[in-house]
């Protein structure tokens, strides 16, 4: 059960890909809020354990959204506006309520 | 002049550490003068090679040091280890000096073929071409056409051996956090002066890197030195893919990749520049191209503390008997033996005797 | 891709806007770089969907996003060449001198260049880094929340009440179902709290980590902090929060908190801790954390400046002069230089763009005053609200 | 430093470094946060110390009895965001290396 629900008029829909399945979102999302939105509770991992970690600070400040989309490892998911089509990939595969899978 | 009696140390890096590990353990009582200043200076931007190939090129007794060293490490980070808890993390993998074209390969294999002619020879390096590296290091790049490889080299990371000394080092010796400004020999012995007082000892060693330029003359000591600045660049943790040490990158027992070996004449400046890493990062992503995906976290520079020949120094003093000089700017790979022989021969006031090469006088001949 | 601008500001919130645009009103070639995928830095974040009706009813997106309607027009209208996503990797002063820098003496010749290097955002080509120099730089990098520390911090379903308001301000998102906890002091707390309920949320517990009396002095706080134009939300806000705090359990002198959970799930499943003398633990899914915001230091300590900590706000500030220099050709801004929330941040922006311009000798308009005037001025406007944490800002 | 930060807690969240790691380095000069780092590695994630160094200083201030001030801060270095590498090359050679 994902710990938040939109508020807002519903906005464009667009569909991203995480960890090979497809995740409904709304243009105007950074990757971060629509996987917020969608149920997953965590999206980066911790790099000495490994263990998911979750988005902290929503502003680029704490990493603990780090993630690859569309191929590069470098990237923030609350710092990438998400767009249609785009592919993310958690380090760690995630379930549906953003388990390990 | 017996291994009793008290003996200041100044400078707690890894020169400094390793020494006074050293001392105490030949049985002096130890005082540690630590710069603190929260910075560890040249310690802190060690590579962390423990190198053989390609040392003393002309100076047969350093190529011989460095040996020794090597051969010196097991026992000197087990013996840490088994002290503290803490693994300095050293593995003698073997290493590979890479050549990326053929100009490069020959300038190695020509310096190589004048050590084997020298006393000592090269230390079982040899030459190995393209196939045989691949072999040895699947993940080298295309433009790999061959390298120096040495059975003795390896790495360690040079903090946690660092912290290792130290833990041991609280409780062999005492540790005085001083910004030293001058040492003055006594009626009987030293007296070091720093911000935070003064403390008198027996004898005393200087191994402030850097610092002993300054702290050398008032004890008849001759510390020549220059620095030479090296930047680094580190990765994050990436998937085991390098075991062994190359003179340019090296995997951590973290996993993390460090890149560095540059030079450059900047005076005291540590600041980094981008055309440096980016020179640094070329030639770490053509060695090895799976690090084009890795991800740069940090890039910090330090100051190689060279002697004119860049060979180390080892002094004791011929005007005030007691006062010592150490200097290098390899203190990881000689670490095992300022712990060991070097500080027994500074115990037993034989550091000129045994180590008659490394004295600063071969300046004054060539000068 | 190196190419030479008059000025580089790092940075579009309030405080790199008004430096962006007055700058480039000025005459000067401006480059804004700014890592947010949209201007506004983080109290105006999607200020633009926002007023244009997308997110919240507009009447209250005017309270929230006061002044940012005006700002954001004002940079389209400037030409400030504006990258969206763009990372700033460093800043190679002119001569990268000894470890600790001062406030400048004289500032160099026109042609002493900063070196700027930044990563092209999202999706460019590689090599993304690219590299600028620019005659002068402000840098406007703004706060983040001050971290809370505590056992379970780090579990998946705790988040800073900042980032729960900046996923509201983003994608509308508000905290859903039971077990929604908030702990902290300050009024971000009370204001994200109303805007829960408003939301049609329930908050099962407040837990005051502040002070005793924190809870209060942050409510008469939160008008001027927060909702921007002071006189506007005055009676508005007060009634709001009283409404917004009844019938929610407030544990009050909360000490020994601890957040339960493994990381295996998205959510925590508790949190536990200290209140009037008893250890409590409630169920909990989501824990918003608060004490405060603090300057984003990086940049001014990647310059090594000089700084002094301020005991009022708990943390490091940079050195600056009068009108916000802290070495040659390099400005800092807004609150990266110390929280002083929207109003003042724009006035620091606007001040260091007419120093730059009076340095190039193109200031041209006269009126502008600069340095201890302008702050006076906007001072006696009423633009200097309380900070975030309540305490009304001094500097 | 706050009351709720025990031993137990984490100060460095990147590189899981708890406070007690902070408490057990300190002493014998080791006390300024970028030897802290140095022996602890606090400070040396991702976040580059976004979310340690406040919390760090203070942490070391309350240890110490010294102010901030004498304590001072984690130094920053670039880059100010973990970069891939290849992004720092030179853009001729990026498409071969990086395939």
């Amino acid at each position: 059960m994902s710990l938040f629900r939109r508020t807002s008029p519903p906005a464009e829909a667009i569909t991203i890909e995480v960890d090979g399945r497809a995740v409904n979102a709304c243009a105007g999302d950074t990757v971060a809020t629509a996987m917020l939105a969608a149920g997953f509770g965590s999206i980066g991992a911790n790099v000495k354990s490994g263990r998911p970690s979750a988005p902290y600070c929503l502003i680029g400040v704490c990493f603990g959204c780090q993630c690859t989309i569309d191929g590069a490892s470098d990237a923030q998911a609350c710092l990438v506006l998400a767009r249609d089509g785009m592919v993310v990939e958690t380090p760690q595969p995630l379930t549906r309520d953003g388990g390990l899978a | 002049m017996s291994a009793q009696g008290d003996i200041a140390v100044i400078g707690a890096g890894l020169v400094g550490s390793a020494l006074a590990l050293g001392l105490a353990r030949a049985g002096a009582r130890v005082t540690l003068v630590d710069a603190a200043a929260d910075d560890f200076h040249a310690s802190a931007a060690n590579f962390g090679l423990v190198w053989v190939q390609g040392k003393g090129l002309g100076a047969p007794d350093y190529a011989a040091l460095s040996f020794r060293a090597a051969q010196g490490w097991d026992d000197f980070a087990t013996g840490l280890e088994q002290a503290t808890g803490i693994s300095p993390a050293y593995r003698r993998t073997g290493g590979v000096r890479i050549a990326l074209d053929e100009a490069e390969l020959d300038r190695t294999r020509a310096n190589l073929a004048r050590l084997h002619n020298q006393p000592g020879g090269a230390q079982d390096t040899e030459i190995i071409d393209r196939g045989e590296l691949r072999e040895m290091l699947p993940g080298v790049g295309a433009e790999a056409v061959g390298a120096a490889y040495c059975p003795h080299d390896g790495h360690a990371d040079p903090l946690r051996t660092l912290r290792a000394m130290r833990v041991m080092l609280n409780s062999c010796a005492t540790i005085v956090p001083m910004q030293v400004t001058r040492v003055r020999p006594q009626h009987a012995g030293f007296v070091i002066e720093g911000d935070t007082g003064r403390i008198e000892a027996d004898r005393v060693v200087l191994a402030a890197g850097l610092g002993n330029a300054a702290l050398a003359p008032d004890l008849g000591l001759h510390a020549p030195l220059r620095p030479q600045r090296g930047q680094i660049l580190i990765t994050e943790r990436l998937p085991k893919f390098l075991d062994m040490a190359t003179h340019t990158v090296r995997q951590t027992a973290d996993g993390t990749v460090m890149m560095g070996d540059s030079k450059e004449d900047a005076g005291f400046d540590r600041g980094t520049t981008q055309a440096v890493a980016r020179e640094i990062a070329t030639r770490a992503v053509r060695s090895f191209p799976a690090l084009a995906r890795a991800r740069l976290v940090r890039s910090w520079s330090g100051l190689r503390v060279l002697s004119p020949d860049g060979l180390p120094i080892y002094q004791a003093s011929a005007t005030h008997p007691g006062a010592y000089l150490v200097t290098c700017h390899s203190g990881v790979t000689l670490a095992s033996l300022h712990a060991g022989e070097v500080a027994r021969a500074i115990a037993e006031d034989e550091l000129d005797t045994r180590y008659p090469e490394f004295a600063p006088t071969r300046f004054e001949a060539a000068a | 891709m190196s190419k030479v601008v008059d000025l580089c500001v790092i940075g579009a919130g309030p405080a790199g806007l008004a430096a962006a645009a007055r700058a480039a009103e000025g005459g000067l070639h401006v480059l804004l770089l700014d890592e947010q995928s949209a201007a506004g830095g983080q109290v105006w974040r999607n200020a633009g969907t926002a007023l244009a009706g997308g997110l919240m009813p507009t009447t209250q997106a005017e309270k929230v996003y006061h002044g940012a309607g005006a700002a954001l027009q004002r940079l389209a209208a400037s030409g400030v060449d504006h990258r969206a996503g763009a990372t700033l990797v460093d800043i190679a002063q002119p001569e990268t001198g000894p470890e600790t820098k001062s406030a400048p003496e004289a500032a160099p010749g026109p042609e002493a260049m900063v070196e700027i290097t930044w990563r092209a955002p999202f999706g460019a080509e590689a090599p993304r880094v690219r590299q600028t120099a620019a005659r002068a730089v402000i840098a406007a990098t703004g706060a983040q929340e001050r971290p809370v520390i505590f056992p379970g911090a780090e579990l998946p379903g705790v988040m800073g009440v900042g980032a729960i308001q900046t996923a509201y301000k983003q994608s509308g998102l508000v905290p859903d179902g039971e077990g929604v906890v908030l702990a902290g002091h300050g009024p971000l707390l009370l204001l994200t709290l109303a805007q829960i309920r408003a939301a049609g949320g329930r908050v099962a517990a407040v837990l005051d980590l502040g002070p005793p009396g924190a809870m209060a002095a942050a409510a008469r706080a939160l008008p001027r902090a927060l909702i921007g134009d002071p006189a506007l939300m005055a009676q508005g806000v007060g009634l709001m929060l009283r409404r917004a705090l009844s019938g929610v359990p407030v544990h009050r002198g909360v000490t020994g908190l601890r957040a339960h959970g493994t990381h295996r799930t998205g959510s925590i499943e508790a949190v536990s801790f200290t209140s009037a003398g008893r250890a409590r633990r409630l169920p909990a899914r989501l824990l918003g954390v608060h004490d405060g915001v603090i300057p984003n230091a990086q940049v001014s300590r990647l310059l090594s400046l000089r700084h002094v900590w301020d005991a009022g706000q708990g943390a490091f500030v940079p050195v600056r002069d009068a009108d916000g220099a802290v070495a040659p050709g390099i400005w800092i801004v807004g609150d990266g230089a110390g929280i002083g929330g929207a109003g003042i941040a724009a006035v620091d922006g606007e001040q260091a763009a007419l120093a730059v311009l009076a340095r190039t000798g193109r200031a041209r308009t006269r009126g502008a005053a600069s340095g201890p005037q302008a702050r006076r001025a906007a001072f006696r406007r009423g633009a200097f609200p309380a900070r975030a944490d309540g305490r009304a800002c001094h500097r | 430093m706050g009351v709720h930060a025990t031993d137990d807690a984490l100060i460095c969240r990147c590189e899981n470094v708890r406070v007690a790691d902070v408490l057990a380095a300190l002493g014998t000069g080791i006390d300024g946060p970028n030897r802290v780092k140095a022996m602890t590695r606090c400070g040396m994630g991702p976040c580059q110390g976004r979310i340690c160094a406040n919390p760090l200083t203070r942490l070391i201030a309350a240890e110490t009895g010294w102010s901030p001030d004498t304590v001072g801060a984690l130094r920053i270095r670039p880059p100010l965001k973990p970069v891939l590498l290849m992004d720092y090359l030179a853009p001729e050679i990026v498409p071969e290396l990086s395939a």
